[in-house]
């Protein structure tokens, strides 16, 4: 958190949940580098954590703004929640831009927000889709098994990542088995592996793991990789530096990364923040962001992802 | 000698004005907080900070006024998560997917609570589970059933008459303020002045004598798990209503700081000991801390550390004023 | 009123897994009369009253209330208190954190509507007092009384209902002289309103001073049952320990050697005042007093379990400090607390384990770890020369009857091999035979060199025992008596003569 | 007389068969499971996957032994996830950060759990805080120091070797077993058979008559602590070594695993009782569990459903063999 400057504009952000997703330090990244980049604007930030929980969250964003913030970009932590609130301060003048998670409205009424800056989820789990269509097309069998690891308590982003997997897999291979196990431990890559490990026993043959985010991957590249099960391959998804590294130091377990940029989102979050607040503008209700990229193998040299500091 | 005897006199009939300090410390650390607060915190002291606080501790108070009973007869009922969880989706699915009223639905919801507060209290008293690991159990099931029927996918699309109940105002005053305040008193009266409530304190006192003095101590612990479930279901309404959408993830932290609030308020864990507005001030206590830290831009990971040095130092200095 | 059967028990057989507790026995207890239950520990006098009140379902025999034959199998509390039949446990059956009014009260309030009326409830509570001539604030937490005092909370409580039964499950066994004579006086008034008294109690000079009838009974077996006035103490000593006992204090030893332990002016902030008091080897020291006049807390304070002021204590002549009752114990300390069920013993643990806690360091196999065997033989032994009744070394002593509880906390220290023992009513629930070993245990330790702190509140038992009485009041030691002048009229003319001033 | 004289004989030094029964009916329950798994799942009674669930339950074993001691005096120590975390980051921050060698980071580590145990000993014994609320307070405040520390991010690098802890095998064996066997085996004798381990179950069991027995019930009751807080900070070391990276989420929903455990084992929630192959045993029971869920390819929400309703029937059926 950082002081507000007397002249400045203090800019409440939301966040989902730092301590499972540190993802998110990418995102407070981005907003900071905003600032940085526009002194002018004269943003401060505040960060607060929702712990994943509804109650949290709304409670945060009361204080927030009791406590001097202008604005505030929300991370929210569910697809519904905060609307009831958000209604009840934009009618007293403070914007929302909603981040990474869409908000589900029943009417047009309902959205109260200036922006929604986010990466498509479903577009994401496609996207991990192509780079398992790739691969499982160089072994020449009909009917690959994939494995999605998904992460129940994470709701409907897990829900559209798988489903957008699972679709563009079987696009190319419609006799692919598509096996969802979901992760209910703390969604760690320690609870990851020991679901793995498990599935190992009763599944004789695996192609490809994807899962809802790197920590559902590497904890089962870990096992696969003590069961000595090398046939499995492996597709990440968000941004994590053991992947990378992994991918950069020609592991070929590893078939690609799925970057879903946090710097970006929280850059460009700022950034609408700023143009509907400061500026006044009117701006469309989705905010575009770029279409996730695959980092693979081919292509990981033209990423700088050893300076990424959030990783 | 008789020196003596007036030290003893005293100390025996325990009713001095120190051991009621000793008994309301808490309050008195309260106070000492909630002025340090205003006097040095110009944001703490606005109206809409103060009625912010209160909103925010109304429902939880009135869930830790639940775990309190089962506290109070010597047991723990860690399945309140699971229970505002299933109350906010299945109320929601209700109301918003199969179009149920709202009356109906909470009356449903209120009656699977119970239903679930039964089972917490046939395990601990038939099962004879430590209640501990019966309702934990219990948790994990409850989350599996409304896991598959909500796919852990959020429900909107409540009426926005619904969001009175946890957001509206009645003149300047929250209303849930003023319903948790009169839960608060009903259960005040419940369990100062009537056999039944009285019956609580004696079985977590003591259960043996309490069952050979004819109190149906099975029948007092299945009530205190019902109890629990049912404000515990209140409380995720409320929650749900100021949302106005159901959530599986809505109470997913709860469970600690509901411990900690029935604690803070003066409850002995091992039973028998506690009182209903001690629970009401461990509920605000906590909330002006987490308030404060907000208001004062402390930084997430440092809000945990310095949030638990305060606790144990309140905690310490009330467990101590209590002992001789 | 005519002679009516109010409880009739026939061929009662009640079996715990491994133990038969009664065996076959017939009991029966009139209106107006006060029928004295005697036995030996572990006879199964307290079982035979919790059969009556539908605590336990007897697994055999017949039982019949005012002349209505029970059904056993839906016999419960609930439904004898319906009955009017009341109890007082030999175990306390208090909530500590509730008032004294409450404990008497729970269950059975007064109300007005749904709300409990405090005001008519201490109304009652008050008479009930009057009733027992007992002064004490019902306003205090059970917690802080006395335990004379809670004992009185437990009669009240037994009394509430104006039962046509009550038993007395050694009620008397936590009371002084004085308070046994206002029970006395209390059983006359129940009885002149024909009510039926179960008195169970092992100083038979109570039974002779207040039963009617008598019943023995012995290893659950029923023996005897009469008229008290047809027998003499002896005669019944014989019936419950089936031989004569003679001579019931040992004679006591005249050889002193050197200072022990030395206290001197001990304050503790609440409880007692300037206490200095000395113990030689081979000596039995006895502390007198009323009840609530500071003896447990003084021996608690000597083994460093409770707060003091000022204070010195010197062990062998040697000043030393001791903080806590480990360190006491290091010093050759060790005490016999007189609350066995909340100090004296583990009920988690069994009879081996409890009554070698003390004395593990003694049983070791290569210097670390503990000789299970040995630490057998070793609690068999003592408790074996306690007459204790068990049915296995491993049995946990929950499953004991009171005064076989009582043992095992003496045979405990007796294995610790200490040189000053602090013994608070060492023969609390004990039966006649029982003491007359630990009578002579006392004099064998005194023998042996060792020094010895007694209490008791039956002034027999000091007098029988000690070298040397100190008698203390409201904390102070008033008077210290020795050798021939400790006689019942100079102690109780101390006390008196204190209480008069 | 006799007959009584003839059960006396029979049992003075030995235990009936019955009650050997009723004690360790967990482990018939446990072999029950397990040969119903072998007979009808064939995946399940390969060798490799019944490696796999002993290595799996080793180190949560572990762990759940230390979580034993301070639940047997009756306390409960709510901070092990904590301290599993604290553990992991440290261990791999100082490895692979700053080049500390593995035996000194280890020992430093260890060192630093102690150090929380002593912490939570101490609330619990000087403090009088409720050791559920004061280890949980701890476990927050040692949360916002390690993120602080790491951000939250998990820490590689960490040599190959190291996996060896977590991963190795002597001969089909998979080291975490043998390591786990050994810690029972030991920790079994100290309980069973040394002064100071009888001293836990006499602090349990009734701490006052403890005191008056001589046992150190201070120095015992921190100690325990710290027993739990070593032998979490070891089981955490496993875990790491597993995944060859550092992690603060490591243990973040082990803790009602573990409880569950040590309950499953037939330890009383409410101190002085409770035996360490119990505890080994709870270990493999949960684990053998969400094994045969996976094999069997029960739905993720299913999984909760029915683990749930395993556990109840199997804790009913052990608490009420217990009970007379
Ligand atoms: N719940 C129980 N389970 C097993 N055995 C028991 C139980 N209660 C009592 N016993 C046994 O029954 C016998 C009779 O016990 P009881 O308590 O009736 O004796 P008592 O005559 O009251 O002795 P005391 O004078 O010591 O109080 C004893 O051998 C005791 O060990
Ligand atoms: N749990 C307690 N807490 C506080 N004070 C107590 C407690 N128990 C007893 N006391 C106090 O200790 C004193 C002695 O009470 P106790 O019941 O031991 O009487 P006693 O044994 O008959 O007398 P003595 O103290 O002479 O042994 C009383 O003044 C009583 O108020
Ligand atoms: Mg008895
Ligand atoms: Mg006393």
């Amino acid at each position: 958190a950082t002081e507000k400057k007397a002249e400045g504009t203090k800019v409440g952000v939301s966040i989902m949940e730092l301590s499972a997703y540190t993802w998110y330090l990418g995102v407070i990244d981005g907003c900071n580098q905003w600032a940085k980049d526009h002194p002018a604007a004269g943003f401060t930030f505040q960060f607060e954590d929702s712990r994943s929980d509804v109650s949290t969250m709304l409670n945060n964003i009361d204080a927030l703004i009791t406590g001097g913030a202008e604005a505030i970009i929300l991370f929210p932590a569910d697809a519904s929640s905060a609307i009831p609130t958000m209604k009840q301060y934009v009618k007293e003048g403070i914007p929302f831009v909603i981040g990474d998670y869409a908000q589900e409205v029943k009417s047009q009424a309902d959205v109260v927000w200036e922006t929604f800056v986010g990466h498509d989820m479903r577009m994401l789990g496609e996207v991990a889709g192509e780079v398992a269509v790739n691969y499982l097309k160089t072994l020449g069998k009909s009917n690959p098994v994939c494995l999605f690891v998904s992460r129940p308590p994470s709701g409907q982003v897990s829900v559209d990542r798988f489903e957008g997997f699972r679709d563009v897999v079987l696009a190319s291979f419609p006799n692919a088995r598509i096996i969802e196990e979901g992760d209910v431990g703390a969604g760690s890559r320690d609870s990851s592996q020991s679901l793995m490990e498990n599935i190992l026993q009763r599944e004789p043959h695996i192609d490809v793991v994807a899962g809802h985010n790197d920590a559902e991957v590497i904890g089962p590249y870990n096992a696969a990789k003590a069961a000595n099960r090398n046939e499995i391959k492996f597709i990440g998804i968000a941004g994590d530096k053991d992947v990378l590294t992994y991918i950069g130091s020609g592991n070929e377990a590893w078939l690609g990364e799925v970057l879903q940029n946090p710097v970006d989102l929280g850059y460009q979050a700022t950034e609408a923040i700023y143009r509907a607040h400061i500026l006044g503008e009117k701006i469309d209700k989705v905010w575009d962001l770029p279409k996730p990229e695959a980092i693979t193998p081919a292509n990981i040299k033209d990423y700088d992802w050893e300076n990424w500091s959030w990783l | 000698m008789s020196s003596l005897e007036v030290v003893e006199k005293k100390n025996r009939y325990g009713k001095s004005f120190k051991s009621f300090l000793n008994e309301w410390m808490i309050l008195i650390l309260f106070i000492a907080l909630f002025l340090i607060s205003v006097v040095s915190l110009p944001k703490f002291r606005t109206t809409r900070n103060i009625m912010n606080i209160l909103r925010q501790a109304s429902f939880i108070s009135i869930i830790a006024l639940g775990e309190f009973f089962v506290i109070l007869i010597g047991n723990m009922d860690m399945s309140i998560t699971s229970i505002i969880g299933m109350t906010s989706i299945y109320f929601s699915g209700m109301v918003a997917n199969s179009g149920v009223p709202v009356f109906w639905a909470i009356l449903i919801v209120l009656l699977l609570s119970a239903i679930v507060g039964v089972i917490n209290g046939m395990l601990t008293v038939y099962g004879r589970m430590p209640s501990f690991i019966g309702t934990l159990t219990v948790m994990n099931i409850l989350k599996g059933i409304y896991f598959i029927y909500s796919k852990g996918l959020p429900i909107s699309g409540l009426p926005e008459s619904f969001n009175f109940l946890g957001a509206g105002y009645i003149g300047v005053i929250p209303f849930p303020v003023i319903l948790m305040l009169v839960v608060a008193l009903i259960l005040h009266i419940f369990t100062q002045h009537t056999e039944m409530g009285r019956s609580f304190y004696a079985v977590g006192g003591n259960i043996e004598a309490a069952k050979l003095s004819g109190i149906n101590i099975k029948f007092i612990s299945v009530f205190a798990f019902v109890i629990c479930a049912l404000l515990s279901s209140i409380g995720s309404l409320g929650l749900t209503s100021r949302s106005l959408s159901g959530n599986v993830m809505i109470g997913e932290n709860l469970l600690f700081d509901v411990m900690t609030i029935v604690v803070l308020g003066g409850t002995s864990l091992t039973g028998g000991r506690g009182k209903v507005f001690g629970v009401v001030i461990g509920a605000l206590f906590l909330q002006v801390i987490s308030n404060i830290m907000i208001l004062m831009s402390v930084n997430t990971y440092w809000q945990w550390v310095v949030k638990g040095i305060i606790l144990i130092v309140v905690v310490v200095i009330d467990a101590n004023s209590k002992h001789d | 009123m005519a002679a009516e059967n109010l409880i009739e028990v026939r061929n009662c057989t009640m079996v715990f897994p491994g133990v038969k507790a009664l065996d076959n026995v017939d009991f029966t207890l009139l209106a107006g009369e006060c029928h004295g239950l005697v036995g030996e520990n572990g006879a199964g006098k307290s079982t035979l009253s919790k059969c009556i009140i539908g605590d336990y379902r007897m697994s055999e025999g017949q039982l019949f209330v005012k002349g209505e034959e029970i059904h056993i199998p839906s016999y419960t509390v609930r439904k004898s208190h319906e009955m009017g039949i009341a109890i007082v446990h030999q175990e306390f059956q208090l909530m500590e954190d509730l008032n004294g009014l409450e404990n008497i009260f729970i269950g059975r309030y007064e109300k007005r509507g749904p709300i409990i009326d405090w005001k008519k409830l201490q109304k009652k509570g008050e008479e009930l007092l009057e009733y027992l001539q007992y002064d004490l604030d019902l306003k205090v937490k059970v917690k802080h009384l006395r335990t004379a005092e809670k004992q009185i909370i437990q009669l009240a409580k037994a009394l509430l209902d104006n039962p046509d039964v009550i038993i007395f499950d050694e009620l008397t066994a936590v009371l002084q002289e004085d308070g046994i004579q206002n029970i006395f006086r209390i059983i006359d008034l129940l009885k002149a309103k024909g009510i039926g008294i179960i008195y169970i109690s092992h100083r038979l000079d109570e039974i002779f001073e207040c039963c009617d009838r008598y019943t023995v009974l012995c290893d659950g077996k029923y023996v005897n049952s009469g008229f008290v006035k047809d027998i003499d103490k002896g005669e019944l000593v014989k019936m419950i320990i089936g031989r004569e006992l003679k001579n019931v204090y040992p004679p006591k030893s005249e050889q002193f050697g050197d200072l022990l332990l030395e206290i001197k002016n001990f304050t503790s902030p609440t409880s007692f005042r300037d206490v200095n008091l000395e113990v030689r080897a081979g000596e039995v020291v006895g502390i007198s007093g009323l009840l609530g006049a500071g003896k447990t807390e003084l021996l608690h304070a000597i083994f460093g379990n409770h707060k003091l002021v000022s204070g010195e204590v010197l062990i062998k002549g040697e000043p030393v400090k001791i903080r806590n009752p480990q360190q006491a114990i290091k010093y050759g300390l060790g005490v016999i607390p007189d609350e066995r069920r909340l100090l004296g013993l583990n009920m988690l643990f069994n009879i081996r384990d409890n009554t070698t806690l003390a004395s593990m360091k003694f049983f070791k196999k290569w210097k670390v770890f503990q000789n299970h065997r040995k630490e057998a033989e070793a609690a068999l032994e003592i408790n074996k020369r306690l007459n204790l009744r068990y049915h296995s070394l491993y049995q946990l002593v929950n499953k004991l009857s009171g005064g076989n509880q009582q043992k095992v906390v003496i045979a405990k220290w007796m294995l610790r091999n200490c040189d000053v023992f602090l013994l608070d009513e060492p023969t609390r629930g004990i039966d006649v035979g029982a003491k007359f070993e630990i009578y002579s245990l006392i004099s064998e330790l005194a023998k042996a060199g060792k020094g010895v702190i007694l209490v008791s509140p039956e002034l027999e038992e000091i007098i029988g025992l000690s070298n040397r009485v100190y008698v203390m009041y409201e904390g102070k030691i008033m008077d210290v008596v020795e050798g021939e002048n400790i006689t019942q009229e100079v102690i109780i003319q101390d006390l008196l003569g204190v209480v008069e001033a």
